[in-house]
C-alpha cells in the first residue's frame, strides 16, 4: 500500500469525506485559494466552491461560534483554527458554548462539528506558533478530543471526527505533519475515538504517550531495548476525551511500571489524569512509582533553537527515564 | 393607569402597514397582558422562595410582540435571550411551559431543568438560547443563517441582544461576517439603556447602537420599542430584506426595563429617581391599549376580558406547575454526548 | 476577634488596599454604584471614585486586556470577571498574553494584575452561574491561582495577590461568600501563596481539598470520627498553581493514605495532579490507592435542585469515600 | 527604478506641515533606506536557511517613519506587531538589535530569543508586542494610555495594527473602551489589503476601516500610506489629539504588501498577476525618493551615499551576528515569574 504523509492523511480524508456529503464544510484562515498555511486544503475552493471552503475574517470566536450555529441548523462543519495558539479567543464559543449546547437542550440541539487545530512545537514556533492546548478541551465534559500520531490513525480517527454527532477537538501535531509517513488508504475504514492503540509491544514498562512524543517514545523503547533489553509497551492514546483507562490499565496490569511522556508542560494536564487512573484504579498492579516525562514549567517554547531542543522531550530523556524506571 | 387613556376620542383611520391587521393587534395586545400577568406571577413565586431567579420582559413587551408579527414562526429561528418571555409566548409556547422553567419542574420542555429559565430549545418552534454567556448568540445565529443560504432555504433567523451585548467582540464579528456573506439575519438589539447597572454612556460613546451597521454595510434602523406598529414596520422590512436574498439587518427597539435587572437586582442602587420616574410612562402595556382605544381596535370591556383571562391562565399554571415534580435525578446523566444507541442524527 | 463573612473579607481587603496604594483601581461590571453584584465594591465608587472603580462595558475580553496594558505601565489593577462562566472569552488575554509577559519579555515588562472571579455551585446557577474554571489557570506557566477557603485565607492572600508583582487568578467560592465565617483582621498580615495548610490534624488519611469543599470535608471528617474513629488530615491547598507538593507530601507520609476531593469534574483536572504527585513522590508511603471523589463527567451542573444537591460532593459522599478508603 | 524620478525637476515651493522639516525628511528617507536593505538581508538569510522565519516590512516604509515622526520617542509608547521593521529602527534600534532577533543571538535585546523577531520589549524606548497573537495588542493599548491619563503623564501610545486584525474582537472592545474614556491613543491601521491570503472583501464587507471610527465616537482618518507627507499630517493630528486630552484616533494607512505574507508564504497562490503588477508601483521607496528629489531636497549623490550606507550598515551587522552564539540553555529556566531575591518592581 502507498504511504503518504500525515498531512496528506488529512488532506486526503477531508477530500473525501467532502464528497461524500454534501452537508460537510470547511470554514478558516487561508484555507480558500491559499489551501491553508498547511496546504491542508490545498485545491479545494477549485473542486468544492467558495460556498464549501469558507476564507473567514481574522476572528477565531466567530469561526467556532458561526460553525456551530451551522452546526445545529443541519450542517456538518469542519473548522480550521490556523495555529492552536489562536484557540483562546475560540474558547468560550467552544467549551462555553458547542460543548454543552446537547446538554443545554436536552437533546433539542447538537453540533456535529469538527475543529482541527494544528498545535506543538518543535518547529522553532517560539512563544506563539508551539503551543500545546489540549487540556481545557480534554476537561471539558461534552468535547471529544483526538490527537493522532499517525497518518492511518488521522485518516480513520478524522473520518469518524466528521461523522460524529458531536463537537470534537483534532489536534494535528504539525511536527508530525512531513514528518511522519505511514500507510493510510482509501478505504472507507474508521478508528473509534476513545480506544487507545498499542503501538509496540512489551513486558517491563507501559509508556503512555500521544502525539508527537509517540515517535519519540517509540525511539527510547528501540533505544533501552538495544542496550539494556529493556522491553516498553508503548499505549498511544490517540483520543485525550474519553481517555481510555482499560487499555492503560490492562498494559500496566502487565508491566507494573508506568511513564508517561507528554509534550505538554505537566501540571493539571492530561499526563496528571493518566498517573491518576493508574494510582486510583491500578494501584495494585504498581511495583513502581507512576513517572511522568514532561518538559519544564516555562512557557512553551523558546525560539532559540538550542533551548527549544532543550524543552522537547527527547528519546534520549525518555530512554533515560525507562531505565530508570526500570530499575526501581 | 388605563383610566385617562380610555378617555381618548377614537380614532378609525389608523394606516396600518402591509400585513397587520386590527385583528393581529388585538391579538398581539392579548398576549402582551399574558406576558405581564405571568411576568408579576413569576416576581412573585420569587419573593415566595420558589422560583430561585428570574429576569423579566416588563417595558419590552410590545417590540417582542411586533417581532414576532413581523417573521413567520413556521420557517424562521429564534436565538433568544433570558428577556424574551413575550416573544416566546407570542411564538406559541404555554404559560405552563414557561413556568416550569422557573420552577424547575420535571417535563420542563427547554432543558429538562437543566440550564435558568428561557434557556433551551424548544420542540414546536424554533427557537433556541443555548447560554447565559452575553453575546453568544450573534456568531451562533449567524451561522444558522449561513446553513440556511446554503441549503437555499427562505428562513430568517432574529437574533435577540440587548445593550450591554452590543459591547462584546462577538457582535462585532458577527455582524461583520454576516455583512461579508450578506446573510439572512436580523440582528433585533433590545435597548433599554442599561446592562445590568451600567448605563449606556458607560457603555459606549455613541447615542445609537443602530449606527454601527454601516460599519458591517448593512442597514440600521432605531425605532421606539413601545410603538407596537412602527417597531413592525422596521422589523418586517428588515425580515423583508433577509428573506428576499438581500442580507442582514440591525434594528435597535429602545425601550424600559421596568424592573431591576433580575430579581436579584435592587435598580434604586444605581437609577435616579427622576430616571425611574421618567421610564413609568414608558409602559408598552398602557400605550398599546392607548393606542388601540384610541382606533376602535379596542374596547375597555375586551381589555378587562383580556385581563382577567390572562390573570386566569396564569392561575392555572402556577397550580399545574406547582403541582409538578422536581426531574428524576438520574435524568441528569445522560445525554452529554450522543448516546450509543441510535439518539438524533442529521441523516 | 470579630468574626465576617468571606465577601466581607475580600470587601474590607480591598478597600484596605485601594487605601494604602493609590495605584491600585478596580475595573469590571457593575462594581460602581451597584456595588458588584456580590457587593464585593459596595460603596467603593463614593470613596475612591470613577477613575478608581471603573464600571466597564459588558466585554471581558477587553476587561483584562485593558487591565494588562495598564498594568504593564505602572498601575496595579484589580479585575472583576462578575461570573467564572463569563472567563472564557478573556482567555487569550489572561493565559495567551499576560501569563506570557515577564518570560516573553525576558522580564522587560511585568504584570502585577490580580483578576477576581467567583466561582463554583451549590448556588441554583444552573450550567452558566456554576463553573469551576480553575484547570486551565492551574496548568499555565506565568499565572498564580489561588483559592482560599476561609475569611482569614481571603483576607492574607488576596493582599499577597495585589502585592504580587505577576498575574494572579483569584477564585472567590460563591457558595462561601456568606456562608462562612471566621475571623479576618485588619492588621496588615499576608499569607504566602503556594502554601497549603492544614486545616485539621490527622492520623489515618490525609484528604487533599480546596475551596467549598474545605467546608464539606471538615464536616466529613467530624462525621467519621464520630461514627468509626477514624482521624482525617485535612490540606487545604488554597493555591492551585503552584501547587504546595512537600505538604502534601508531608501528610500522606505520615498517613500512608490520600483522597482527593473536589468539586469540579476530575478528568484532567487539580486532582488529576495532586494524584501524579503522590503517585510519583509519595509512591513508597501509600498503603492503598489514590483515591478521588469528584462530581460526575457532565456539566456543571444542573439548576434543577435535586440534581444540583446530587451533583456537588456532600460531607455524606465524602464520608463515605474515607470510610472506604481506611478500610483498604 | 530611480532613473526617471531623478530626471524630474526640482520644485523648491513644498509647503511642509507643522514640525516637519527638510532635514527631518532626509533623514526619514535614510531610515526607509536602512530599513529596506536590511529587510532584503532578512529575506536571504531564512533563505540561507539562516532566519527561521520573517515578515517584511517592504511596502510600509513610509507609513512607518511617518508615525514615528509624528510621535515623541522619549514619552510615548508604541505597540507593534511583526511589521514594524521601519517603526523600529526609526524609533532607534540598530541593525544588529534587529538581525540578532531574526537569527535568535544571545544577547538579543527584546525578548533574549524567546519570542519570534520584533516581540519582546525595547528597554531603551517603550516598544513592545507581547505577542503574535493577531489583534490583542488593542486593548492593552487602550489599558496603556488608560494609565497614563490616571497618572496625569502626556505620553501617546500608539497601537499598531493590520486590517486583518480590525476583524477581531478585541478591535471592537478596544476601541469602544477609548472612545468611551477619551483615552491618548492613536489607531494606527497599515491597510495591505491582505491578511496572509485573505483579500479585503473576504474579511468586510465596507471599503475603509476608518469608516468604523464612528460607531466609537472618535474621528477616523484614511490616508496613501506611500504619502509619507500626507501620512505624517494625519497622524500628527491623532498624536496632538490624544495629548491634549481629546481622546482616540482611527488611522488608516492604505499600503501596499510587496513580498509574500513571510518567508513561508507564496504569494501567487492567491494574487493576481494584475495585483502584483499594480502594487509594484506603490513602493514607497521609489516614490518618496521621486518627492524629495522634486522637491531638492534629496539628491543622486545623497542617495547613492544613503544606499550605500545602508548596505555597509547591513553588512556590518550580519557579520557581528552571525558571530554570536544562541543563548545559553541555562536561561531559558528563568523569568516566568519575578524570582523571589529582588528582580523587577514598580516600586
Ligand atoms: C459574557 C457575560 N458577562 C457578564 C454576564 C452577566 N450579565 C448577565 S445579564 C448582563 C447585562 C446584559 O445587559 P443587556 O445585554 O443590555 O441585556 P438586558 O438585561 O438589559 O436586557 C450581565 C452583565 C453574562 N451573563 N455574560
Ligand atoms: C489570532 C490570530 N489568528 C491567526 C493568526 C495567523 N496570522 C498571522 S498574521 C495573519 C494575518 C494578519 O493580517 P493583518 O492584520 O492584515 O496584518 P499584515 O500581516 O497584513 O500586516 C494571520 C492570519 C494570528 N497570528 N493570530
Ligand atoms: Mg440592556
Ligand atoms: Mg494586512
Amino acid at each position: 500500500m502507498p504511504e503518504m504523509t500525515l498531512i496528506e492523511a488529512v488532506r486526503e480524508t477531508l477530500r473525501s469525506e467532502m464528497r461524500r456529503d454534501p452537508d460537510i464544510f470547511m470554514m478558516g484562515e487561508d484555507i480558500g485559494p491559499r489551501g491553508g498555511v498547511f496546504l491542508a486544503s490545498e485545491g479545494f475552493v477549485e473542486e468544492f466552491g467558495e460556498d464549501r471552503v469558507i476564507n473567514t475574517p481574522l476572528a477565531e470566536s466567530s469561526i467556532i461560534g458561526i460553525a456551530l450555529g451551522a452546526a445545529v441548523n443541519g450542517m456538518r462543519p469542519v473548522a480550521e483554527i490556523q495555529f492552536a495558539d489562536f484557540v483562546w479567543p475560540a474558547i468560550n464559543q467552544l467549551v462555553g458554548e458547542a460543548a454543552r449546547v446537547r446538554y443545554g437542550t436536552n437533546g433539542g440541539k447538537f453540533a456535529p462539528m469538527t475543529v482541527r487545530v494544528p498545535y506543538g512545537g518543535g518547529v522553532r514556533g517560539g512563544l506563539y506558533h508551539s503551543q500545546s492546548i489540549e487540556v481545557l478541551f480534554a476537561h471539558t465534559p461534552g468535547l471529544q478530543v483526538i490527537a493522532p500520531a499517525t497518518p492511518w490513525d488521522a485518516r480513520g480517527l478524522l473520518r469518524s471526527a466528521i461523522r460524529s454527532n458531536d463537537p470534537v477537538v483534532f489536534l494535528e501535531h504539525k511536527r508530525t505533519y512531513r514528518l511522519v509517513r505511514g500507510e493510510a488508504p482509501d478505504d472507507d475504514y474508521t478508528e473509534p475515538i476513545g480506544k487507545a492503540d498499542i503501538k509496540r509491544a512489551g513486558s517491563d514498562v507501559s509508556l503512555i504517550t500521544y502525539g508527537l512524543m509517540l515517535h519519540h517514545s517509540l525511539q527510547a523503547a528501540e533505544m533501552v531495548s538495544q542496550s539494556d533489553g529493556i522491553e516498553t509497551e508503548i499505549v498511544d492514546l490517540r483520543t485525550l476525551r474519553p481517555i481510555d483507562a482499560e487499555t492503560i490499565l490492562d498494559s500496566v496490569s502487565n508491566t507494573g511500571r508506568a511513564l508517561i511522556v507528554q509534550e505538554d508542560t505537566g501540571a493539571v494536564s492530561v499526563s496528571s489524569e493518566v498517573s491518576a487512573i493508574i494510582a486510583a484504579e491500578g494501584f495494585f498492579d504498581l511495583d513502581a512509582p507512576v513517572m511522568r516525562v514532561n518538559p519544564p514549567e516555562i512557557p512553551p517554547m523558546p525560539f532559540s533553537p538550542l533551548q527549544e531542543a532543550e524543552y522537547m522531550p527527547s528519546p534520549e530523556k525518555i530512554a533515560d527515564a525507562i531505565r530508570r524506571l526500570a530499575e526501581i | 393607569m388605563t383610566q385617562s387613556t380610555s378617555q381618548t376620542p377614537v380614532d378609525t383611520d389608523l394606516n396600518l402597514p402591509d400585513g397587520l391587521t386590527a385583528e393581529r393587534l388585538l391579538s398581539a395586545y392579548k398576549t402582551m397582558c399574558l406576558s405581564r400577568a405571568l411576568d408579576i406571577r413569576i416576581w412573585t413565586l420569587n419573593r415566595q422562595g420558589k422560583a430561585a431567579i428570574a429576569a423579566s420582559a416588563q417595558g419590552h413587551e410590545a417590540a417582542q410582540v411586533a417581532t414576532v408579527m413581523a417573521t413567520d414562526p413556521t420557517r424562521d429561528r429564534y436565538l433568544i435571550y433570558y428577556r424574551q418571555l413575550t416573544a416566546t409566548l407570542m411564538l406559541g409556547t404555554t404559560p405552563t411551559e414557561m413556568l416550569s422553567q422557573f420552577l424547575a419542574r420535571d417535563g420542563e420542555i427547554l432543558s429538562a431543568a437543566r440550564q435558568f429559565p428561557l434557556h433551551g430549545s424548544h420542540p414546536r418552534v424554533d427557537l433556541f438560547s443555548f447560554s447565559n454567556v452575553v453575546g453568544t448568540q450573534l456568531p451562533q445565529a449567524v451561522g444558522v443563517a449561513l446553513a440556511d443560504k446554503m441549503k437555499n432555504r427562505d428562513s430568517v433567523t432574529i437574533s435577540f441582544f440587548g445593550d450591554g451585548a452590543a459591547s462584546q467582540g462577538d457582535c462585532h464579528e458577527a455582524m461583520n461576517f454576516a455583512g461579508i456573506h450578506k446573510l439572512p439575519v436580523v440582528f433585533l438589539c433590545e435597548n433599554n439603556r442599561y446592562a445590568i447597572s451600567v448605563p449606556l454612556h458607560q457603555q459606549m460613546p455613541v447615542e445609537s447602537i443602530a449606527s454601527r451597521a454601516s460599519s458591517y454595510g448593512i442597514p440600521g434602523i432605531e425605532v421606539d420599542g413601545t410603538d407596537i406598529i412602527a417597531s413592525y414596520e422596521a422589523i418586517k422590512e428588515a425580515v423583508d430584506r433577509a428573506r428576499s436574498g438581500n442580507g442582514a439587518t440591525l434594528v435597535e427597539l429602545r425601550v424600559e426595563r421596568l424592573l431591576p435587572h433580575t430579581t436579584d437586582d435592587d435598580h434604586t442602587r444605581y437609577r435616579s429617581q427622576e430616571d425611574i420616574d421618567r421610564m413609568r410612562d414608558l409602559d408598552p402595556i398602557p400605550i398599546t391599549e392607548a393606542l388601540l382605544k384610541r382606533h376602535g381596535i379596542l374596547d375597555e370591556s375586551t381589555d378587562q376580558e383580556f385581563k382577567e383571562w390572562a390573570r386566569q391562565e396564569v392561575d392555572n399554571a402556577t397550580d399545574e406547575v406547582e403541582a409538578l415534580p422536581f426531574p428524576p435525578i438520574g435524568e441528569m446523566y445522560t445525554g452529554v454526548l450522543e448516546e450509543p444507541t441510535g439518539g438524533n442524527s442529521h441523516a
